[in-house]
């Protein structure tokens, strides 16, 4: 093993160009690659979503699962200069983050966070919450209390070249080009970090952006940033290396949901006669070019509460067409049984193979699908407001299904106008009891019980059409090291990460 | 000199529209369908290839020539009325009427046109409607300016003013008597303007602002171009074609147009 | 030896033209100082030979297939193009038809008289040459001038400063090619006036291309006939005009009708009358010019006797065409009124759904024969329209559409084919028919006539003669040419800027002038008795 | 004093367009399905109702129409475009820094385009009907035949990815360079956009320099001018260029809105950061105030070319402008 160097410019790509890297404000994921290098958390995870210290330097939970003490780092200061303290924890989640981010006010909301001295905050709960202690992830970073108290948080200056603890610092945003971070001299973990500054280009074609890892002129891109069949082929080359790991944290899957109360969704049998028709492999082989596994469920593998031992779903026609007659729903002339509507997500191409894909299978079973265009807007709006019969799309999971499954199905999380809610208006008196309870257990093993038992009835349900577990490659030259190290991947502070020769 | 222009054009455009006419016949393949494995290369079942989900490209060129020439046929037709019907009014009646119009047109032909197509699409969500709508409402400029200056010329003539002393109303004079006249001119913008609409809905759709429910070329080539590097078939097949669609109704139009004037070509834009 | 000596030159059509030669076998030789006339009717290769004569060709596609051009003894056929831009301009000076587009819109006439200075390279003081010429051609105040743009001068100034151009190098030859037709008569004769003093003063040869024989007869020394490419006759003015020996010459001299009037016919009832027609065109200013206002019609008066042919002549733009419009309701009036004596008292102002009776009671015919008949209707169709848009039956419109042909003296068969197939006089007929087929009570003719060759002109003339008198017509004939007035009419008025300035009987007026620009009209008349007085 | 009225008439004209485009941007917001609040927040508005109360409020969304419509107007007259609510920032801001890009780009391809195509152009018009004629002729209408965004994938193809010369997108290399180096680095990186743009708008002046000059070559001045001794040489440079240019100016001012056109797909192929793609990218995220503004921003930049063509027109033409 080479010893790091120190020094070495590290080029990524960056896609799209973010609005924005303000952390809790900005929450798009091309926001987050630079806003993690800028800001921090209390902790950080490992693979198997663990907390480590960061911040915090150590941490108690009471027994009855109700508070929670963080003893915070000393000699921490913020890019300009001013003291990192615990004011600026309470004014993170007490404050900051309540108002911009919905998702953080979600969970934070039900603490009251206290300063006991300035290097230690308490979090108080009224009921116990289990995966608070999983919830200090990359979307809630803190910001200096001291520049933003007081200020409306949206419209803050400093907005523009945020002021963090991480290792870099913001320098240049060249609009339309590039994003320069330099590095945080002053870094509160000693020698650190490596890097010299990071640039972040923007490169929007794909294939361009294959080409510069190709040609070594990029070291690093991630996610959606380049075509699985790329991935594939840069994975050959000598120079660049691919990983998968890094994106427990988020455990995302591509799912349809579909809107229960119109027909002929309410109908069980058409959506088991649905999933019975597609043919998951094929979402995993052509369209994800393996960079997929199929999904069995609403919790996501990688998650301790995963349950495998559910209904399962091969591709069926027969079965799926036996299941239409059942219904009553002949096929008329031209074999076609019925014609719904498919709202796609406006991702790009991928999403439009998926959709493709999704109208040209369901055809084969007499099911007309015709594709409606949006736009990541109109597709946001109409998915919250309830206007669609399906809409495609991939729901991050978070580990901890309390965090990121139950919102799709609790009965009371019908908020019209919210999005990433109950849009299906799925209602189920048990599953809503089963989330509940496992959500306020402190107990483990309980809570995996629970969680199983509710995974077995809305696969039986085929409450939203599952498809495949995401995997998103992070492809990266060889001479960077220290890429992937936690749960977070590519979203980790690169503190450590060093460029060799 | 310029009739092998519209010989070779007419020639051109007649296989194509053959062909767009006969696609369930011709295309060895459903063009939606999912027929063959993934980014196969061409060869001898997939002549052209296939794309990234398996469809075969000849089959996708084939009924795509129907949603170019649809587009545009209906929107030169669309745009050629209001043409015709702003620029016959402006240049038969003229005074303010004419005035107001020129400033109207003037207006449109100013607007960066092919913006105001992506903006009208993008906020009308793209569909065939939409989108022949959009080009319809930003080409006709040309089309009114021609109308105008040859109505213009054509009202002083003297034929005119023979039919008004015979008593035609100025309705019959300008159908019957002045718009005859104007035909040839117009014919040559007119095709023109087919092959203005068929690439800006090709520009349209490449940009991602085609309706997912049918194939056009324009979709061919902007959905293969994360690939286009390494399955290069996918967007050379589809864009030749377009281009000799584009070129034969070029030809097409210069040899009508050889006797109009030619500095009223090349307005709308891409 | 002469001048300048053309030899058998033949210049060959390109194939599909009229005929393979456009110009067969012609030779012509001009003398030092003296003035050749080159006539012809359209299209007989007149001014095609003239642009042979430096290499002027007009087109690619035309080529000299044989002959010699002898100028001062070289052949300009066999010249460099370095030679011959030695000789254009130089030694022959050019002055072409159209002055309105001759000089270039985008340059200063000073600088474009004086390139041909530059590009000859007179010694001497430029500007003081250009200056001088522009004042030889008598153009007023040349200091401004030289500052002016050509579409800032009027069609007779132009030409005036394309003669100085052509003159400015003293160049023993100048060739005008029918430099004077796109010109009204008073400024013609002005500028034919100053053409000959000119060429005779620096003793220039003049190579003059008319299709008027009053210009020959004004300024030739000798003329050359022209018909279908060959020469037909060539002689000494008085021998070509007084004896000529070819048919085709006597022809074309015969046409040109004497400035005469014909006994006067006793002036009928009043048909139609008119009282204080006052008529302004306006054209729009813009923010920060004012709009210009033309005052085409200045209270004028008329009255046409039934049966009677009234003439309204005056130089162009003097507002004959806007007193026609004006009485056809194709254009308002400002103030005034109009009778249709016993049919429709004040008529104008009428709306345009109103005007059947009007229509149906006065016709017009037009100048150009190709511009009145549209293109892409039949003939039978173009004089059926009139009568159909009025009501009448199909069957009844098609009989009559038959026997107007005949009247016309055109073939039935003429119905069913488009304007394209028919010459320019054969048109006009057709335009008359059509006139003719509403029944018309007054007829008006703009320019009827003017548009065509002398020898097709004296048909019409006589076949709307005899058709007035079988049909009973009266007819308002408005033309710049008091010859054709004097052939035509009963009574005259002149007009000079909107106004009336002279009316009366033909004879009276053509007698007698009381105002002093019908005078300056008729001395201007460049007409065949003329010869003997200027001899 | 003729380029005053020039100015003074032109201006009018240019504010009752810009005041017309500002009405149909309002009315264009109004077309889309769904609330105009919404719709302009965008992706942001689905999930922060405090924006949609923002923007109602910045857009007097609650009161009657025509006072929407004076208020939006007012906005533009001040420049104000808007807060693109994607991006957190103002459009005029977004909008101001990625303008030079474009008129770079497209100023080069109109330039180059002009020059070249008029060229030619009336080379074929001199040698009208021989061979050279039907060579440039054909050849413009290949180009003119071609679609923008082929020609654009083609020459990646060709000339980046297996000839390897010439950079693929962007406007400048991934290690930034100062000086002269950074100028280079930039022309390199504009060879490719500006052959593509420049491509049709090449094909364009060919035929309208060819048929111009065929128009002048035929005018009777061109007859006197030869009648006077000057060598084809002379007529063409004194007397045919100047007319024949007349048309191409013209021409070249109504078309700065279609090249801003073209720029949104050349700079979305080559990943150029000038207002075309920054129109693609709004249009992708549906950021329709962002859009709006860059459509509006366009409009006055067309305006402004017609200003400058109309004073190039009047500097050529001395008849425009008097009577
Ligand atoms: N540029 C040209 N190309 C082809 N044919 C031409 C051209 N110019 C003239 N001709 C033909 O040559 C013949 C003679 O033409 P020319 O111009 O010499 O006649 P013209 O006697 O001057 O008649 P006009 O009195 O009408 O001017 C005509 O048949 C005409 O059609
Ligand atoms: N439609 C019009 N608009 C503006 N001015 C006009 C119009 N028609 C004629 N004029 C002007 O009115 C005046 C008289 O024109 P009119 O046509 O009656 O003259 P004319 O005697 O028939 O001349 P010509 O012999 O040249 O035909 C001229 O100064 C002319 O410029
Ligand atoms: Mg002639
Ligand atoms: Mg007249």
């Amino acid at each position: 093993e080479e010893a790091p160097r120190r020094g070495g410019t590290l080029q990524s790509v960056l896609w799209p160009e973010p609005p924005g890297i303000m952390t809790g404000i900005y929450t798009q994921s091309s926001a987050l690659l630079p806003t993690t290098k800028i800001f921090e958390s209390l902790l950080t995870y490992d693979f198997n979503l663990n907390p480590h210290p960061n911040l915090a330097e150590s941490w108690e939970i009471s027994p009855d699962g109700l508070k929670y003490t963080f003893k915070l780092r000393e000699n921490v200061r913020w890019h300009d200069g001013e003291a990192f303290t615990a004011d600026d924890v309470v004014f993170t989640y007490g404050d900051y983050l309540i108002e911009v981010h919905p998702r953080a006010r979600a969970v934070f909301e039900r603490a009251q966070v206290s300063k006991l001295d300035d290097h230690t905050v308490v979090f108080e709960l009224k009921e116990p919450f289990a995966p608070l202690i999983r919830s200090f992830d990359l979307c809630c970073l803190i910001v200096p209390e001291h520049l933003y108290k007081g200020t409306d948080f949206r419209k803050n200056p400093n907005n523009l070249a945020p002021i963090g603890t991480g290792p870099f610092k913001f320098d240049e945003w060249k609009r339309g080009e590039y994003i320069h971070l330099a590095r945080n001299d002053d870094y509160w973990r000693d020698g650190l970090p490596y890097l010299d500054d990071i640039y972040y280009r923007f490169v929007p074609d794909a294939a361009s952006r294959a080409l510069a890892l190709e040609t070594g002129q990029m070291h690093i891109a991630t996610q959606n940033d380049l075509e699985l069949f790329d991935v594939d082929r840069l994975s050959k080359l000598p120079h660049l290396d691919v990983t998968t790991k890094g994106w427990e944290w988020g455990s995302p899957i591509v799912w349809i949901e579909m809107n229960l109360r119109k027909e002929p969704f309410s109908d069980k049998r058409f959506r088991q006669a649905m999933m019975y028709a597609l043919d998951q492999n094929y979402f995993r082989d052509v369209i994800f070019q393996g960079y997929a596994k199929v999904a069995t469920g609403p919790v996501h593998s990688a998650s301790p509460f995963y349950e495998p031992d559910v209904p399962a779903y091969r591709q069926d026609l027969k079965k799926a067409e036996a299941l239409l007659d059942e219904m009553g729903l002949k096929p008329d002339a031209d074999g076609k049984r019925t014609t719904i509507k498919l709202l796609g997500l406006p991702y790009g191409e991928m999403w439009n193979r998926s959709a493709e894909y999704t109208r040209q299978a369901l055809r084969k079973v007499g099911i007309e699908v015709i594709l409606e265009p949006s736009d990541p807007a109109g597709w946001a709006t109409r998915t919250r407001n309830w206007d669609f019969e399906m809409t495609m799309y991939f729901l991050t999971t978070m580990g901890d299904p309390a965090l990121g499954v139950s919102r799709t199905f609790l009965s009371d999380n019908r908020k019209q106008g919210v999005l990433f809610t109950n849009h299906a208006g799925y209602a189920n008196p048990e599953v809503d009891a089963l989330f509940n309870k496992a959500a306020v257990s402190v107990d483990e093993e309980e809570r995996k019980q629970l969680y199983s038992q509710v995974q077995k009835i809305l696969v039986d349900d085929a409450a939203v059409l599952w498809l495949v577990e995401l995997v998103w490659p992070t492809v990266y030259n060889k001479k960077l090291h220290n890429v992937v190290t936690g749960a977070s991947g590519p979203n980790s502070s690169f503190a450590d990460a060093w460029l060799a020769e | 000199m310029h009739s092998w222009r519209i010989g070779v054009g007419a020639v051109l455009l007649g296989l194509i529209t053959v062909m767009a006419i006969a696609a369930p016949l011709l295309a060895p393949f459903d063009p939606m369908a999912i027929s063959g494995p993934p980014l196969l290369p061409p060869d001898a079942s997939y002549l052209l290839g296939t794309d990234m989900l398996g469809r075969d490209v000849l089959s996708g060129m084939i009924h795509g020539a129907r949603v170019s020439l649809i587009v545009g046929l209906v929107s030169a037709l669309c745009s050629a009325g209001i043409g015709i019907t702003v620029g016959a009014i402006a240049g038969y009646f003229g005074g303010a009427i004419d005035r107001a119009l020129v400033r109207f047109t003037e207006f449109f032909q100013v607007i960066p046109s092919f913006m105001f197509v992506i903006l009208l699409v993008a906020i009308l969500t793209p569909s065939l409607l939409s989108i022949t709508l959009a080009i319809s409402v930003v080409i006709w400029p040309p089309v009114a300016r021609l109308v105008r200056s040859e109505f213009l010329t054509l009202k002083t003539r003297e034929f005119v003013e023979a039919a008004r002393s015979l008593g035609l109303s100025h309705g019959s004079v300008i159908v019957r008597e002045i718009l005859p006249n104007a035909m040839p001119p117009v014919l040559a913008v007119g095709s023109l303007m087919v092959a203005t609409a068929i690439l800006t809905e090709a520009s349209l759709s490449f940009l991602g602002l085609a309706d997912p429910n049918m194939t056009s070329w324009g979709y061919m080539i902007g959905s293969a171009r994360p690939v286009f590097r390494h399955a290069w078939w996918l967007s050379v097949f589809p864009g030749l074609l377009l281009f000799l669609t584009v070129l034969s109704i070029t030809l097409l139009s210069e040899g009508l147009g050889d006797k109009s004037n030619p500095s009223l070509r090349g307005q709308a834009g891409h | 030896m002469s001048l300048l000596r053309i030899e058998d030159l033949r210049i060959a059509l390109p194939k599909g033209g009229d005929r393979a030669f456009a110009v067969d076998g012609v030779s012509l030789h001009v003398d030092q100082g003296e003035t050749l006339c080159v006539v012809g009717e359209s299209g007989s290769g007149k001014s095609l030979t003239a642009s042979a004569i430096v290499g002027l060709l007009p087109s690619r596609s035309l080529r000299v297939a044989g002959g010699r051009i002898l100028f001062e003894g070289s052949d300009t056929l066999r010249m460099s193009s370095r030679e011959l831009q030695d000789l254009r301009g130089g030694r022959v000076g050019f002055v072409f038809q159209d002055p309105l587009s001759s000089l270039n819109p985008l340059e200063r006439i000073g600088k474009q008289v004086e390139e041909v200075l530059r590009q000859h390279r007179w010694t001497g003081d430029h500007r003081q040459r250009v200056l001088e010429m522009l004042s030889a051609v008598q153009l007023p105040s040349p200091e401004s001038l030289v500052e002016a743009y050509p579409w800032q001068l009027s069609g007779g100034q132009r030409q005036r400063v394309m003669i100085a151009t052509a003159l400015a190098t003293r160049p023993s030859l100048l060739v005008a090619d029918e430099p004077t037709s796109a010109l009204d008569v008073t400024t013609q004769a002005q500028i034919l006036e100053l053409l000959r003093d000119l060429t005779k003063q620096h003793g220039i040869a003049l190579f003059l291309i008319t299709h008027d024989f009053g210009v020959v007869a004004r300024m030739a020394d000798r003329v050359a006939v022209m018909k279908s490419g060959k020469l037909v006759e060539y002689g000494t003015r008085d021998a070509v005009l007084r004896t000529p020996r070819e048919a085709y010459t006597r022809k074309l001299l015969d046409a040109v009708p004497p400035l005469r009037a014909g006994p006067a016919r006793p002036a009928g009832e009043p048909v139609l009358k008119a009282t204080g027609l006052t008529k302004s065109w306006v054209t729009r200013g813009s923010l920060f010019r004012p709009g210009r206002t033309v005052a085409a019609l200045k209270n004028v008066s008329m009255s046409l006797g039934h049966g009677n042919t009234l003439a309204v002549v005056g130089e162009s733009g003097s507002g004959k065409s806007t007193l026609a419009r004006v009485l056809m309701c194709l254009t308002g009036a400002d103030s005034g009124q109009a009778d249709l004596v016993g049919i429709n008292a004040n008529y104008l102002g009428l709306r345009s759904r109103d005007l059947a009776t009007v229509r149906r009671n006065i016709q017009l015919v037009f100048q150009d024969p190709y511009a009145s008949l549209n293109p892409r209707r039949r003939i039978g169709a173009a004089v059926a329209q009139g009568p159909l848009a009025q009501g009448e039956k199909p069957g009844a419109v098609h009989a009559r559409v038959a026997e107007l042909l005949g009247k016309v003296q055109l073939d039935p068969s003429a119905a069913d084919r488009y304007p394209n197939e028919f010459s320019g006089g054969q048109r006009q007929r057709i335009a008359i028919a059509r006139a003719l087929a509403m029944r018309p009570r007054v007829l008006i003719a703009d320019e009827a006539v003017s548009a065509l060759d002398v020898s097709v002109q004296a048909e019409i003339l006589t076949l709307l003669k005899d058709i007035q008198r079988d049909e009973g017509l009266s007819m308002i004939f408005v033309t710049h040419d008091l010859r054709v007035a004097a052939r035509m009419a009963d009574q005259v008025i002149v007009m000079q800027s909107g106004c009336v300035v002279e009316q009366g009987a033909m004879q009276d007026v053509l007698t007698a002038p009381q105002h002093h620009y019908t005078a300056a009209l008729i001395d201007a008349v460049p007409s065949l008795p003329s010869i003997s007085v200027q001899q | 004093m003729r380029f005053v009225y020039a100015f003074a008439a032109w201006l009018p004209r240019a504010l009752l367009v810009l005041v017309a485009i500002g009405l149909l941007n309002f009315f264009l917001i109004r077309l889309a399905p769904g609330d105009p609040a919404s719709v302009l927040a965008g992706e942001t508005g689905a999930s922060d109702a405090r924006y949609i109360e923002e923007i109602r409020k910045s857009y007097g969304l609650d009161q009657p129409l025509w006072l929407q419509a004076a208020t939006y107007l007012r906005n533009l007259a001040t420049f104000d475009l808007g807060v693109s609510y994607r991006m957190q920032r103002d459009v005029a801001d977004i909008i101001g820094e990625r303008i030079p890009a474009t008129l770079l780009l497209t100023s080069t391809a109109l330039v180059l385009a002009i020059i070249i195509g008029t060229l030619l152009g009336i080379q074929a018009a001199r040698r009208a009907g021989t061979w050279q004629d039907t060579v440039i002729s054909a050849f413009a209408m290949l180009c003119y035949a071609t679609p923008v965004f082929w020609v654009g994938l083609l020459l990646v193809l060709l000339l980046s990815v297996h000839a390897g010369i010439l950079p693929p997108f962007g406007m400048s290399g991934l290690i930034p360079k100062s000086g002269f180096a950074a100028v280079l680095d930039a022309l390199h990186h504009l060879v490719l956009p500006v052959m593509t743009l420049a491509l049709f708008y090449f094909a364009v002046y060919v035929r309208l320099g060819r048929s111009a000059t065929v128009e002048v070559l035929g005018r009777d001045f061109v007859r006197s001018a030869r009648a006077k001794g000057l060598s084809e040489r002379q007529v063409l440079r004194r007397h045919v260029l100047r007319n024949s240019v007349i048309p191409v100016v013209t021409m070249a001012g109504l078309q700065v809105g279609q090249l801003l056109g073209g720029a949104v797909i050349v700079e979305s192929v080559f990943a150029w950061p000038g207002i075309g793609r920054l129109a693609f990218d709004a249009l992708m995220q549906r950021d329709y105030n962002l859009i709006l503004g860059i459509f509006f921003v366009s409009s006055i930049m067309v305006v402004l070319a017609n200003l400058i063509t109309d004073l190039a027109v009047r500097s050529i033409d001395p008849r425009v402008g008097r009577s």
